[in-house]
């Protein structure tokens, strides 16, 4: 795990560069500010009174209206800022930029890359590839609740309303992966509705993309056609999809190329085979509330289904 | 100012211990079990309801610490998600509602008519009324959540996930009404305080007169009045949306989930300076009283606080900056709450100013608003930043923020309100603090403020949002959080030690003088505790620091019956005395009222026919409450008609 | 030196308008109730900005029986005069005739009130517009409910009640809460039956 | 002896709160395994079912009763039985029912199926989401308490909300 991964302080593209400048800034005028007045107090409480301790009311009124000026024109300048970085911010984004869209569930993210073919569609979950040096445009849509989207080292947030269309604009300028998270209070899980943004090479995300549009290739050896058999008639099937398969329930993620992701349920657990044991037989201990029910699969027929997801490339 | 006669024989001191006697049985309360659900006085009930918030807020307090314990380490598994969410939710909604809005109004009524030389405060049955619905709604909130029908939507309930569909249960529900329940009370407190600040002032009290807290509770009652509609408003289509299928909040059927937050924060934005308000009032009369001189810039100090309530209207929208508005309306919204800084601004330079030309004594009351200053700045700074846009858009919704409002609320409000206990507490129980206790608990408050929230602003710029149950341990939160947790320990200590500074010099502590610290407002005239009649004889005013100016040449008030309650009526601008006004016998009709209107709002938790067969003891409790015990002296009435008529006359 | 005095005993014991508290009572009550008003108004606003059509799907209310009763109302502001009038004279014989007068208007206010809900031609929970409607004629209905039941019991008080001369500046006061009930029913008539018809 | 029932009542109806509110995440042992075990209920036509011996863990807790409601339109009850309005498939809502009301009656229709269309769904659904549909499917025939029914959905409302619906508890017939 990389020591920087989710965080405002460490921006790594144009949006949230710009962000942390006004933050410092401000960080900056705020603790000025800060340590004169409270030095101020500091003063007029400690200042010894022996010189009859009555100043006059005319020099105070003075020195009252001096900080009020002051006060007003510090802010002035804070407001110009403020405004100043959210144009510059909100004119960022481009015409040949790349779209997603993210729609919003209790408590997964679902993720399409749009194309006018929908063949050439991609779905996927919890986890956007983008290229590096390029816009891409954020489409937030929510199915149940409002969620919010936030990937601090790329962006601020914005909120997933059901019944309403947002959109954010991202650039990330340096690879990396980047964890983000749901911002806005959402349920019982809230706390683990977290993505992951790989930031690569524009042809890294190419070969990315073209691998995606594949279905799922077919069951090499018989124990991963036994994990196809309980995936399609078994519980499974009944929320999740898996293209190239009968399996086509879209209450869940998309399982079509579960194994290139890093992580399983939102974040919550790394994509190892053991988690997702652990996951599949009882998911309500990992993440309590989950809308992924225990499925009661018997040992072999676990077994059998990891084998399988594990193709799943 | 009417010219008064000299020497009247009934201000020789036999006439006045007489007519004090005769005034204590007119005024008293009545004892007995019954007696204790009738009483009316401004003094016992404004006690009740500083006593129950604090109740509450021990009790918030220590859910609080249930949070910290279980985000005290990362992957923590004490508390699961679901009694996480209430809990987070219950201690919000407690400290909003059933703390911090109740215990500035409680400060109010029982300081107010003190502090403006009157007999009473204006509609005693109705406050009353109040305190047993506040009352109530706390209770009935927590026995629901023991019944773990708590609410679990954040206190702000936001749609649609406290809505019909996935606000699952009653909890939600249980939120609304308690809303209900607090708005009501907190509506009928700012009338009585209104009118009471409006119409019975003693006379020379002018407008330009009247103490600095005073004004503050004035401006807040009508913050109070403007911003709660608001609010029932919205709980009202909150509750009509789950139980009737109404869809105010329905996108599919024309609703809009934005109405919500648009209609909460217009009421919730204002609620922070209802809050905060009558703490800054609290902080001049500090101030004043021990820099041993008038608060510097009387008129810009009461100007300010117009101007927060004003401004204050016009920021909500900025709880709202992420949810995609367009971005004219939001850099409006960004203007103005930067803008509200200026009026505190020029209320904090005013008070340096007094600080800097008056003999400061270093009491526990003077530490608790120097630590406003400490505490409170900064979340005033923190707060100019979350103004704009761009930066909201990161640490929106993050433990910045979290950090940010303890930073004004705990600063701004509580630290003045522990400070006004501290000072006022001598006059409230004839009692004084201890200093010594009093300072230890001051300086391990303020430690362990700062200890568990300031490394929350960290926190959130690092990533953490807020309402998590649980973080994993790779987000590497764990140090700053457990600091956060250990400061919160210290909380804890501090004010279980200023509790037992107040326990113990409920008994112990040294015998309080009427004005201890030699303060200047009405309220320390009078006897400690109180009398329940308040003066005797009445006072009048001639500038705003009476008790710091000559009183002998000053008249008092004299001819207000002593066997029945009177109270002097003065003109609203120059509170010249207008008219006598024979007020309420105590009763035990408000409380039954409150029964009913409870059990309305409660039913309706579960059925709406709850409203109709619920009116039914309402209205027989109304009518009870209306009807007139005995009907005064036909005499007077005639005397009344006879002088109309002379009027008449002479005008003619 | 003994203070002076300022000897109030002469005053009276009852005033009426501004001078008396009730009345700043009163204007408060009516401040946070037209606060209600607003926020319900703005809400409708709201929603009728959301929606591409108004009103959505359904036909616009009946105007017959809302028009009569902006009728009633509005005569039923003659006998509350008087009756501000009486009370303010303390004159009890036409303050209890008045009144009765008063009482009988606002019971046919009510009574005409039930044929207006059913001739709104949307349910409160067919759509948002069904809701807000609704919300809006009901907490009318609320406020006229409350205030005929406030004024029966100032009359029957007026009649057989021990009498004090507080309840003159009570009717008075009641008298003025029924014109706010009048003044507030334009706008919510404005907004339940023009707005569908304007839009 | 009354005053004795009446604060038993009152005693109990914490009880009922703390059931409702209940978030039951895991599987209820009464419901563990996918392969259902329950009997198919006889198909007599007319005749009242026999046994209403296992009772519908769900039946009282809003979680369960919500949840069901999410699976019905999740897995595409709607698709034949709409609503609860019927269409290809019976209606649910009225008071007319052919394989029987009780409980595990509605569990074995959803997890054996039944014939002319409605399939069986033991294998695929796991019998703690069947229990929490059968537990919906009680509500649309009022069979649980009022305080625990869910709430109107955030989407279109169909026809007549459910609400103002005067449903009838149903009776068991054996034919359309």
């Amino acid at each position: 795990m990389p020591a920087i991964i989710q965080s405002a302080l460490h921006p790594a593209g144009p949006q949230a560069a710009s962000i942390s400048h006004l933050w410092w800034l401000m960080f900056w005028t705020c603790s000025v500010v800060y340590v004169v007045v409270i030095g101020a107090l500091l003063v007029a409480i400690r200042r010894r009174r022996d010189e009859g301790g009555s100043t006059d009311e005319r020099s105070l009124t003075r020195s009252v209206a001096a900080a009020t000026g002051v006060t007003v024109v510090i802010l002035f300048g804070l407001l110009f800022a403020s405004v100043a970085t959210g144009r510059a911010v909100a004119s960022l984004g481009s015409a040949e930029g790349l779209v997603i869209d993210v729609t919003g569930n209790q408590w997964w993210w679902d993720v399409t890359y749009e194309n006018p073919t929908p063949s050439l569609q991609v779905k996927t979950a919890n986890e956007l590839h983008i290229p590096v040096g390029r816009q891409v445009r954020i489409q937030l849509k929510s199915n149940d609740v409002i969620h919010s989207f936030w990937v601090p080292n790329l962006h601020g947030k914005m909120d997933l309303i059901p019944g309403r269309q947002t959109a954010i604009w991202l650039q990330a300028d340096t690879p990396g992966v980047y964890r983000g998270q749901c911002a806005e209070y959402c349920g019982l899980q809230h706390a683990n509705m977290a993505l992951t943004v790989i930031a690569e090479a524009s042809d890294d995300f190419e070969r990315w993309l073209v691998a995606q549009r594949q279905p799922a290739p077919p069951p090499a050896s018989p124990e991963q056609q036994r994990g196809l058999e309980v995936v399609e008639r078994g519980p499974c099937a009944m929320c999740h999809t898996v293209v190239g398969t009968s399996a086509g329930g879209r209450t869940a993620p998309d399982l079509t190329h579960i194994a290139t992701r890093s992580t399983i349920a939102a974040g919550t657990a790394p994509n190892t085979r053991g988690y997702l044991a652990g996951w599949i037989t009882d998911p309500q201990h990992m993440k309590p509330g989950a809308k992924m029910p225990s499925t009661g699969l018997s040992a072999d027929e676990l077994q059998a289904v990891l084998a399988y997801l594990e193709t799943l490339k | 100012m009417t010219e008064g006669i000299a020497d009247d024989p009934r201000l020789e001191p036999s006439a006045l211990a007489r007519e004090a006697r005769e005034l204590a049985n007119t005024w008293s309360e009545p004892r007995g079990f019954v007696g204790w659900f009738s009483c009316v006085d401004h003094k016992t009930v404004g006690v009740r309801f500083i006593v129950t918030a604090f109740g509450f807020f021990i009790l918030a307090g220590l859910l609080a610490a249930a949070m910290r314990l279980q985000l005290a380490r990362p992957d923590n598994t004490l508390i699961g998600p679901d009694l996480y969410n209430q809990i987070f939710t219950m201690h919000g909604t407690t400290m909003m509602f059933l703390f911090a809005v109740p215990v500035v109004l409680g400060f109010g009524i029982y300081f107010v008519p003190l502090m403006i030389g009157s007999r009473a405060i204006a509609f005693p049955r109705l406050l009353a009324f109040a305190y047993w619905m506040f009352l109530f709604s706390g209770i009935f909130l927590y026995v629901m959540f023991f019944l773990n029908i708590g609410p679990d939507r954040g206190w702000f309930s936001y749609v649609p996930l406290a809505g019909p569909e996935y606000g699952i249960g009653k909890r939600a529900d249980v939120w609304a009404q308690l809303v209900s329940f607090t708005e009501t009370s907190g509506l009928a407190v700012s009338v009585c305080l209104i009118v009471t600040i409006f119409k019975l002032r003693a006379p020379g009290m002018s407008l330009n007169r009247i103490p600095l807290f005073v004004w503050a509770e004035l401006v807040t009652a009508f913050m109070v009045a403007c911003s709660m509609p608001s609010i029932m408003v919205a709980s009202g289509t909150l509750i009509l949306d789950r139980l009737v299928g109404t869809h105010f909040y329905n996108h599919a059927e024309g609703g809009d989930a934005l109405l919500w937050q648009h209609l909460f924060w217009f009421f919730a934005h204002p609620e922070v300076y209802i809050i905060f308000l009558p703490a800054q009032g609290i902080v001049s009369m500090i101030i004043a009283t021990f820099t041993g001189r008038p608060v510097f810039g009387y008129i810009a100090l009461v100007l300010s606080l117009v101007a927060t309530a004003f401004i204050g209207f016009g920021v909500w929208v900025h709880h709202m900056f992420t949810t995609g508005l367009p971005q004219f309306g939001t850099s409006f919204f960004t203007a103005a709450s930067i803008m509200i800084v200026v009026p505190s601004g020029v209320q904090i330079f005013c008070w340096i100013a007094t600080l800097w030309s008056g003999r400061v004594r270093f009491a526990t009351p003077l530490l608790y608003a120097l630590g406003f200053f400490v505490v409170f700045i900064m979340g005033g700074l923190t707060g100019v930043m979350l103004a704009a846009v761009p930066l909201d858009a990161q640490v929106h919704d993050t433990f910045f923020v979290v950090a940010h409002f303890h930073y004004v609320l705990i600063g701004g409000s509580l630290f003045p309100l522990l400070g006004g206990i501290h000072y006022w507490f001598p006059k409230m129980t004839g009692r004084m603090l201890s200093e010594r206790m009093g300072k230890t608990a001051f300086w391990l408050l303020l430690i362990g403020f700062n200890a568990t929230f300031f490394p929350q602003h960290i926190l959130g710029l690092m990533g953490m949002p807020r309402r998590v149950y649980t973080y994993p341990v790779e987000m590497q939160w764990g140090a700053l959080n457990l600091l956060s947790s250990a400061g919160a320990l210290t909380m804890f200590v501090a004010l279980s030690i200023y509790l037992a500074n107040v326990a113990i010099s409920l008994r112990r502590g040294a015998v309080a003088a009427d004005n201890p610290w030699g303060a200047s407002t009405l309220e320390w005239a009078t006897s400690s505790p109180p009398p329940p009649y308040n003066f005797v004889p009445a006072p009048t005013v001639g500038g705003r620091d009476p008790l710091w100016e000559t009183r002998a040449d000053l008249p008092v008030v004299v001819g207000l019956a002593a066997d029945t309650r009177e109270v002097l009526v003065t003109r609203l601008m120059d509170a010249e005395p207008d008219h006598r006004k024979e007020f309420p016998e105590p009763t035990v009709w408000p409380f039954l009222t409150a029964v009913a209107v409870g059990g309305l709002y409660i039913g309706s938790i579960f059925t709406p026919w709850a409203v109709v067969w619920g009116a039914v003891p309402c209205t027989i409790a109304l009518i009870g409450w209306a009807w007139p015990r005995k009907g005064n002296r036909p005499r007077s009435l005639e005397r009344q008609i006879a002088h109309r008529h002379r009027t008449a006359a002479e005008h003619a | 030196m003994k203070p002076k005095a300022i000897d109030v005993s002469q005053l009276p014991m009852n005033a009426f308008g501004h001078r008396s508290i009730m009345w700043w009572g009163g204007a408060s009550l009516m401040l946070m109730e037209g606060a209600m008003f607003a926020m319900l108004i703005v809400s409708y606003i709201y929603l009728k900005g959301r929606s591409p059509e108004w009103p959505p799907g359904y036909f616009a209310p009946v105007l017959f029986w809302g028009t009569l009763n902006t009728i009633v109302l509005a005569a039923s502001t003659i006998p509350n005069h008087f009756a501000k009038a009486a009370a303010e004279r303390l004159d009890l014989r036409s303050l209890q005739m008045w009144m009765c007068v008063a009482l009988v208007f606002g019971v046919a206010f009510c009574v005409i009130r039930v044929f207006e809900f059913r001739s709104l031609n949307v349910w409160w929970d067919s759509n948002a517009y069904g809701s807000i409607t609704w919300t809006l004629l009901g907490f009318h209905t609320l406020h006229l409910v409350t205030d005929v039941m406030d004024s029966t019991v100032l009359t029957v008080l007026l009649f057989v009640g021990p009498l004090q001369e507080s309840h003159f500046s009570d009717a008075s006061e009641n008298a003025l809460y029924w014109y706010f009930v009048v003044i507030a029913w334009i706008p919510v008539y404005a907004f339940v039956y023009l707005a569908p018809r304007l839009a | 002896m009354t005053r004795w029932l009446a604060l038993l009542l009152v005693a109990m109806l914490p009880l009922a709160a703390c059931e409702r509110e209940s978030r039951r995440y895991r599987e209820l042992p009464a419901a563990s395994s996918r392969a259902s075990s329950t009997r198919v209920s006889d198909l007599v036509p007319g005749q009242p079912a026999s046994s209403d011996l296992v009772l519908s863990p769900y039946q009282e807790n809003a979680y369960g009763i919500a949840e069901g409601k999410r699976l019905y339109s999740a897995f595409n009850c709607n698709g034949c039985h709409a609503m609860g309005g019927g269409g290809i498939g019976p209606a649910l809502m009225d008071s007319k029912w052919i394989y029987g009301s009780t409980p595990d009656q509605i569990y074995s229709t959803i997890s054996q199926g039944r014939p002319d269309g409605m399939p069986s769904f033991g294998p695929r659904v796991p019998s703690q989401q069947i229990w929490q549909l059968v537990a919906y499917v009680q509500s649309l025939s009022v069979q649980v308490p009022r305080d625990a029914e869910s709430g109107r959905n955030d989407d279109m409302n169909a026809r007549q909300p459910e609400l103002r619906l005067d449903r009838l508890p149903p009776r068991n017939t054996g034919h359309r």
